[in-house]
Parts: structure tokens; C-alpha cells; sequence
């Protein structure tokens, strides 16, 4: 069912945990699939330093959660910003149809997590 | 790698005695039982004999046994073929919130249809009052169907209740007892029910062969037309094969029952004593009470974490099992049958079921017992829903709160 | 004694490849395929193969197969759920005088539902008029069901032709080719149809599964409602070992169809000539022209004797063929094949179906042609109808023309 | 599906064919499962010294046929105007059910070649 790059992040998943005052906090989550996600930044001179997340979900959540925080570290905030749910997938050798509508909102969360540090900016 | 099977609600593998009474079917007495020819004649004695294995399991007479495709179909059959047998009589059934799907779509669409349907409500333990049952009579109700077993927390429900309450009424009553049937006795007798519905791949048979029960006198329109098989009450080709091994693995069950079931049950129950043992924040689905559930089968929750991850992490270490989650459901709605017993969505997400059967050991159930606590830990600590200090978000709170 | 099977249009042993492909998902690969652990996954890869070997057979593309029990389910899954699909459009249903039970009994209890039916009436020769056809179809007509070839004549409709005016007049084509896929080429592109069925144990795959072709975006109402198998369209739990036999039958039969075809028809050919040649007043049933019947199939009948006894003096030498005598069929009416073509009804009590498979020699033929002529010859000495001096009584009279 | 006694009256029927100038004979049809038996017989002193038949129909109505001839011969016609259909069918060791309705016709067929001899006589 899963790419083997799914189930790589899904069994080793990149920078689980959170992030003791962080520069923005972002969660998204979707009630129906049952995924939450919630993701921590550490912002420097606009540019990501570090990320983390915490993931309730199935495995196409904590892999496309594990796949963003690797995608997003080192970039800007406008890059960042950039950065979509078909990104992550297309990053995880794709995802299964079912999974792309509900389970595949990292790059939501992230986002999320940049209009709170931008929230917390201004 | 170890592969530990406990999903044996889902699907059984063939039993090696079945597959052997099974594979003479194929080549060598290939022929269809209707015609008359050599071809036909020798096997045809074989489907007769299958109808008294099955027949005897369920202490029916072999007359009163129609072989069928699967459990779906028996279920679709006796619905759809009473509305039409009884629409005269009236257009109102009773089933439950708990049943299988077959059950459920097929309500939804006879309701499509003008039929009114009662689903009655479960309690938190996934039990129906009866009083709730009798107050839902009317005389415009054409039947009852409650399952004998639920196939996802393993609860039992008082068939033998239900059909005296039936009888006094004299209302058609219909049994869904794929989970049941070879797990538990069950005497179509002692239970008065008319209609009963059984899946041969549940029980060690293989998939695509099941039989329903169909009291004698019971007007049932035909659910398949067609040719003349089975005293016209379903058209198409016997699956000879296939009959011939539900026939076996019926008599396998019966011959077996006490001990198997005896058997399964200690290793169920120490599975769910380690379980409860050794996590905490957990809960059991279905009735506390274990000798109301099916001897095989343990349904647990573990809050804060998701099915699916879950399984998959069982599954990297072997252990196959199910879930109530809706990412393995192919819907987009956790368990209906979690969602009827008011556990909260989060919880049914986790819901997990191990259904155990003949071939399980000791050995496998203290391997689970011990990959299972830190796989439940890791993802715990992944959850943003574990140790949480902040007060939970609106959207969290409405997935906590949206169940029925 | 010597066994010759010359009743394959009634099932098919199955092919030792076919079995040896479905072995393995029995006992080792047992898994449910909706299940995601290891037990599921190890078999959907298998079921999805399947699929694609199905629909390369047949020209389409496998999301279009939907796998089914039998032939008959799919035959009244077709017509049921088109009438629920299109009940807005229409109620009228055109087909035909000659389909099989499967589709003239399901016709029968749409009627009883309000649906109006044609029965598209025969010539002599078992064909239709596609004039008739087309002056059947109404601003009311919301399908047409033909099937591709018959299963007791082997006549082959033109199937082409009814898809071109179907699409004409835009209305939903479905098409019962149980008795055509794997021995005639049948392509759903060029034959334009909407729905199409066929059974397994007619090619070398099991008895207990089939598959229905539905076009994509042909709105068909499920006819087994429940689980979430086959994208919803078909409930019930895969029979995962019977659908891996159909996609191996499906594949030999597709890569084996032309040399396997010729080899079968020159044998036919032999039997019928020989036949023709060795017996006096007999009558050839369906299309004299053998290129308009399936390569496989031979029906005659032999004035004068029945066809039970017919074929039972055949068994006592080891041959099986089969019937259109009521005797044989379950009914108390001789074959409704042979009284739509207004075959004489003693003639029609003795029509005799041989149906040669991909097993048959030329010795076999050699040897029907050596036992037959002798028992028709010894069953006529016996008749009281053979060599008749007296009138015929009244009663007689009526067996002989009460047909339509 | 038929009884060894079937089939050996099927496979070696006695008594099949016909008596020039019989002193009776009888005919009894059925269309619809299509069955015919002719019976003929030869009466001397009241009681039936030969019997024939001939019969176009299944495996049970040339059974029936055979055996109603070996059970007829030797008996007067009272005692022969007693042998029912039933009776036929129990010397054969049974019937499958459906052909006791349609193919269970050889003691009627017997019962009309009487009745055409007594016609003759009177
Ligand atoms: C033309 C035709 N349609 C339908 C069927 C029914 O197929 P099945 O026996 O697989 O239900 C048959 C075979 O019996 C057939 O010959
Ligand atoms: C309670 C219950 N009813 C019906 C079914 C359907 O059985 P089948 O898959 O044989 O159609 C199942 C199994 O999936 C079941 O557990």
C-alpha cells in the first residue's frame, strides 16, 4: 500500500517532539480521518533552524509529518511557504489515493506554524 | 520473522483437512451436480453430504440448507427476499446499530424503497435492551435480524431472547451468525430463528462459499434468479469445491467446539489480562464481562494514538490484526459499531481487535504481550494528544465530542 | 471404462495451471485482501493481477471488472441494478426468447415489479431480426440484453451490430457472454457494450466465481450491498483463490483462443458430419452454418427417442453430453431454446447438446461416432412413434405441435 | 439418481415390442414430460399370457414400461386391473420424485390395453 519512503519516515520519523518555546506553533487537524498534526519552528533571520512535530494519525500523517519537517529545515519563510501537501507526497514516492485527501495536511501545519510565528512577529 | 495471525474475524486460512476434502473437486470429479450424467452424478452425493455437515452443525435438517456465495449474500437474501415474500404483510423491520455492513447497506437500501428500519441502539458495552426491541414491534414489522455475534468486539447477543420475543409476536426473525457459527453453538432450534446466515472462509473454509438456513415454510423470494439449483432458492453453477469444504470444516467445528473454543478463550483472556496489566489509559470494548463475547475475541482501545499506526507497527513485527480506524476501514468514518456504543472518536480510531484462532499458542500471545507496550509507548509519545498541558483546540474538542 | 466429457458448455474441469496458481492462497497466503497487514497485502497484489489479466482478455480496462460468483449473479446484478439505476428513464427491458434462465427468470420477477419486457422472438434457426430489435426500443427502453452466444445451440448473435443500434439509439447494452469468452473473440470496444458477464468454470477456472465488465460511468446499482469490496460495487469477501484461477483462465484462454478454437471446431465438425452421415432423420439445431455457432457446440436431435434415455445409454458408454428433454432439466418443460426456434417438441425431448472442450481427441469423436448410431437405432425399435403405421392418436397430435 | 432395478430394466428391457392382432392394446401419453407407452396384449381364458411394450420416454418411463409387462403376465385381468402405478414404481426399488408424477404412467398404459380388450369382447 505504502512506498517504501512512506514507510521509512513512518518507522524512523525525522525530528518527533516539540520545541520549548518556539518561534510559531501550527496544528491542523481533521476529525473525520482522524489526523492531527502539530508542528514546532525555531525561526532565525527568517530562515527555518529547526522543526519538530507531533503526529495523531495513521501512517501517511506521521511520514508526510516527518517528510516536512526535513523538507522545510534551512528554508526561508517565503520558500517555506511554498512548500504543499502534493510536494510532500510527490517527496514520499506518492501516497495512496485514499490517503491524499485527508491524511496529507503537513504542509498545512507547517504553514499554520509560520502564520503563528508571523502572528507572534507583528 | 515471526507472523502471528489474530485476525481471524476478518479471515481464516483453509484447514488442511478441508483443502484435502476440497481438491478432488477441481480435476478429477469436475462435473455439475444437476446433470445426470456420470460427470454430474459423482458429485452431486458430495454436495448432499456438505447440506448434513451443515445441517448438523446448526441442528437443522439438511433440506432447510441453501448454499450461497458468502455471508453478504445471505444477508442481502434474507432481507431483500423477505421485503418481497412479506411486503403485503407490512414494511417495517427492526436490526441493530451494531451489525455488519451486509445488514446495514442493505436496510439503507430497502429503505430507499419505502421500508421503514428501526436500528436500535447499544448500550456503553455494546448490549441491546430487549424492552427497546418489544416497544419497536408493530404489526407492520415483517422481521428482526440482530446478529448472534459482533464481528469487531466479539459481544453475543441473546438469540434464544430474541426469538421467543419474535415468536410471541410472530414476526420473521434473521440471524447474521458469520461471527458465531463454529465459535459458539448455535441450534437454529433452541433459538427459533428462521433465517440464518453463515460464511464458510470464517470458519476454515474457503472464501466464496457460505449457506443459509431457511426454516421450512418460510416464504423467501429468491435472491439469485435463474436455473433450478438448490429447489430454486438460488440459481448458479454449485461451487462444488467450495460446498464440499464448508461441509467439512462444519463438521471439523462441531466435532471440536468445546476444546477449541476452551482452548482459544484461555489464550484470549491472557492476552487481555497482559494487555490491561501492562498499559495504562486503555479500554475495553465490547462487554466487560468476557463470557458474553466470542471466546477469540479482544477489541482494545489506546487513547491518544491512531489504528492504523498502530497495526502497521504490528505488522513490522509480524502481528497481524484489525482496526476500528477509518484509514483501514475504507470509509471515512471510524467503526459504526464503536460509534453505536458512544466511545469517543478518538478512542474508536484506536480501537484494535484480535481475533484469535486454532492455530494461535502460548508462545505468540507472550510475544504480543511483549512488542505491544513499547510500540504503544513510541506513538504515544508522538501524539500532540499525550501529556497535554494546554486545554485541547475547538476542532479537537468537536473530534472528541462528534459521536453520537 | 472410457470417460468422454463432451459437456463443457455446462462447466469445465479445471486447468492444472489454474490450480496450481490458486493453491498457494489456501493456506499460505490466506489473507483477506482488504486487510492492510501482511496477511491482507500478501494476497490484494493477486486479486489486483487478476483483474488486469481479466480485462486484457476482454479489452478493457481492469477498473471496469468487478469479480462476482457466477454467471447468474452477474446476469441479475446487471438487469436488477440497471432497473434501479434507470428506473427515472424507463421501464421497458428488450431481450430475448433464448437467453438463459438466468436472465428470463430475473426478467420474469421484474416484471412482477412494473418493468415491461420484450421477448425479441427467434426464426428457425435460433437467430434474430435486428429490425425486430429495433422496432422494439422505445423513448422507454433503458436496455437491451442479448446474449453472445447460446449456451444449448452455441448460435453466436451479432453482437456488433445490436451495440451499434443500441448506441443509436443510446441505450444500455448488456450482454450474458458466459458461453462465449474463451472460446470466441469477444473485445467490449468493438462490440460497444455497456455491461458484459462471464463464469469461470465454463473456462477452466473453478465453479463459485465470475466477473462482470461495467463501462466506465455506466450507473448500476450494487446488487450485494455491504463492505466496501470492489469499490463499493460488490460486497462480501474476495474469493481470493477462485479470482487468481479466473485471471490464469483468462490469460490461457486469451493466448491460446485461435489455435484452441480451430483445433475444438475441426473436431466438432468431424462429430456433426459423422453424425449427419450415420444417423437418418435427425434435425441440427441452431445456425446450419457452423461458422455462426461457437466452434465447441453440436445440438441435434434424433426423431422419434427421448433425451433422457438418450443420454443415459451414453453414460453407460462413458459419454457425457446433455439434454433439452424436460427430464433432464429440472423442469417439466422441454429446453425453451428449442420451443422458441419451434422445434417440434418430441424433437425437442430429444436434442442432444455435445459441447467438446479443450480436452477432447479424435479418438473420443471417433468413438461417439461408433456407439451412437447403434443406441439411437435400439431406442427407436423401442418407440412407439418409430415406424408408425396408425394415425396418430389426438394426444399425440398435441405432443407434437404444442409449440409456440 | 435411479435405483440398480431401474437401471436394469432400462439397460435390458424386457418384453419391448409388439403382438400382431393383440386382443388389447392401450396407449396413455404425456406431452409435457414426453412420455408414451404403448402396451399389448395377448388374453387367453381371462388371463394375460403375453405382454409388449413399446415407449418413447426417459429412463423411468422405459423401466416402468418393462417391469409392468413381467409384473401383468400370468395374472387374470382382475389381478391386473389391481397393479397401480405405485406399486410399479416400489418393484423398482423407487423413483426419484420428480418422475413419480409424469414418467409412473405403465400400469395406466396397462389398465387401457385392458379396457381395449374387454371393448373388443363386448
Ligand atoms: C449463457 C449462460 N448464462 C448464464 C449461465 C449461468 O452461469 P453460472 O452457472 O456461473 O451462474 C450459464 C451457465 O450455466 C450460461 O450458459
Ligand atoms: C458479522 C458478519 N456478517 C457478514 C459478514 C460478511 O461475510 P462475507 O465476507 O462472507 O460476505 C461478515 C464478515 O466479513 C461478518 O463478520
Amino acid at each position: 500500500m505504502y512506498s517504501d519512503k512512506v514507510m521509512d519516515h513512518f518507522s524512523n520519523p525525522r525530528n518527533v517532539g516539540e520545541i520549548e518555546n518556539a518561534d510559531g506553533v501550527g496544528e491542523v487537524g481533521n476529525a473525520s480521518c482522524g489526523d492531527i498534526m502539530k508542528i514546532f519552528l525555531k525561526v532565525e533571520d527568517n530562515v527555518i533552524k529547526d522543526v519538530k512535530f507531533k503526529t495523531f494519525g495513521c501512517g501517511a500523517a506521521i511520514a508526510t509529518s516527518s517528510m516536512v519537517t526535513e523538507m522545510a529545515i534551512g528554508k526561508t519563510i517565503e520558500e517555506a511557504l511554498e512548500l504543499t501537501n502534493a510536494a510532500v507526497a510527490e517527496a514520499l514516492d506518492g501516497l495512496p489515493a485514499q490517503k491524499l485527501h485527508c491524511s496529507n495536511l503537513a504542509a498545512d501545519a507547517l504553514h499554520e506554524a509560520i502564520r503563528n510565528y508571523k502572528e507572534k512577529q507583528a | 520473522m515471526k507472523r502471528i495471525y489474530m485476525d481471524n474475524n476478518a479471515t481464516t486460512a483453509v484447514r488442511a483437512e478441508v483443502l484435502e476434502a476440497m481438491l478432488p473437486f477441481y480435476r478429477e470429479q469436475f462435473g455439475n451436480p444437476s446433470s445426470v450424467h456420470w460427470a454430474g452424478r459423482a458429485v452431486s452425493g458430495a454436495v448432499e453430504k456438505a447440506r448434513e455437515q451443515v445441517a448438523k452443525l446448526i441442528n437443522c435438517s439438511p433440506a432447510e440448507i441453501v448454499f450461497i456465495s458468502c455471508g453478504s449474500e445471505g444477508d442481502n437474501m434474507s432481507l431483500k427476499g423477505t421485503v418481497d415474500a412479506l411486503r403485503d404483510k407490512g414494511d417495517h423491520i427492526i436490526t441493530t446499530t451494531v451489525e455488519h455492513p451486509a445488514i446495514l447497506e442493505t436496510c439503507k437500501s430497502l429503505e430507499k424503497q419505502g421500508i421503514r428500519v428501526t436500528y436500535l441502539p447499544v448500550d456503553h458495552n455494546g448490549m441491546l435492551n430487549l424492552a427497546d426491541l418489544e416497544a419497536a414491534i408493530t404489526d407492520k414489522t415483517i422481521l428482526i435480524s440482530v446478529m448472534w455475534a459482533n464481528n469487531e468486539t466479539g459481544n453475543l447477543y441473546p438469540i434464544e431472547a430474541i426469538g421467543a420475543i419474535a415468536r410471541k409476536y410472530k414476526v420473521r426473525f434473521h440471524t447474521d451468525a458469520v461471527q458465531a457459527v463454529g465459535k459458539v453453538p448455535v441450534d437454529v432450534q433452541k433459538a427459533k430463528v428462521d433465517l440464518l446466515v453463515l460464511s464458510g472462509h470464517k470458519i476454515g473454509a474457503p472464501k466464496g462459499v457460505g449457506a443459509i438456513y431457511i426454516r421450512r415454510g418460510t416464504r423467501l423470494t429468491p435472491f439469485m434468479h435463474g436455473g433450478h439449483q438448490e429447489r430454486n432458492r438460488r440459481a448458479g453453477t454449485h461451487n462444488v469445491a467450495g460446498i464440499v469444504g464448508l461441509g467439512v470444516a462444519c463438521e471439523l467445528a462441531g466435532s471440536h467446539l468445546g476444546e477449541d473454543a476452551a482452548r482459544i478463550r484461555r489464550l484470549r483472556d491472557k492476552l487481555e489480562q497482559g494487555i490491561i496489566g501492562a498499559v495504562s489509559e486503555i479500554k475495553l470494548n465490547g462487554h466487560p464481562d468476557p463470557d458474553l463475547r466470542l471466546p477469540n475475541t479482544l477489541n482494545v482501545s489506546f487513547a491518544y494514538i491512531e489504528g492504523e499506526s498502530l497495526l502497521l507497527n504490528f505488522d513490522m513485527k509480524g502481528i497481524a490484526a484489525s482496526s476500528g480506524s477509518a484509514c483501514t476501514s475504507g470509509s471515512l468514518e471510524p467503526s459504526h459499531v464503536m460509534g453505536a456504543m458512544c466511545v469517543d472518536v478518538v478512542l474508536a480510531h484506536s480501537s484494535t481487535r484480535f481475533s484469535l484462532g486454532i492455530d494461535n499458542t502460548e508462545e505468540e500471545v507472550d510475544y504480543v504481550l511483549e512488542v505491544l507496550p513499547p510500540i504503544v509507548q513510541r506513538l504515544r509519545e508522538m501524539s500532540p494528544l499525550y501529556n497535554r498541558t494546554e486545554p485541547m483546540t475547538c476542532e479537537e474538542c468537536q473530534v472528541i465530542r462528534k459521536v453520537h
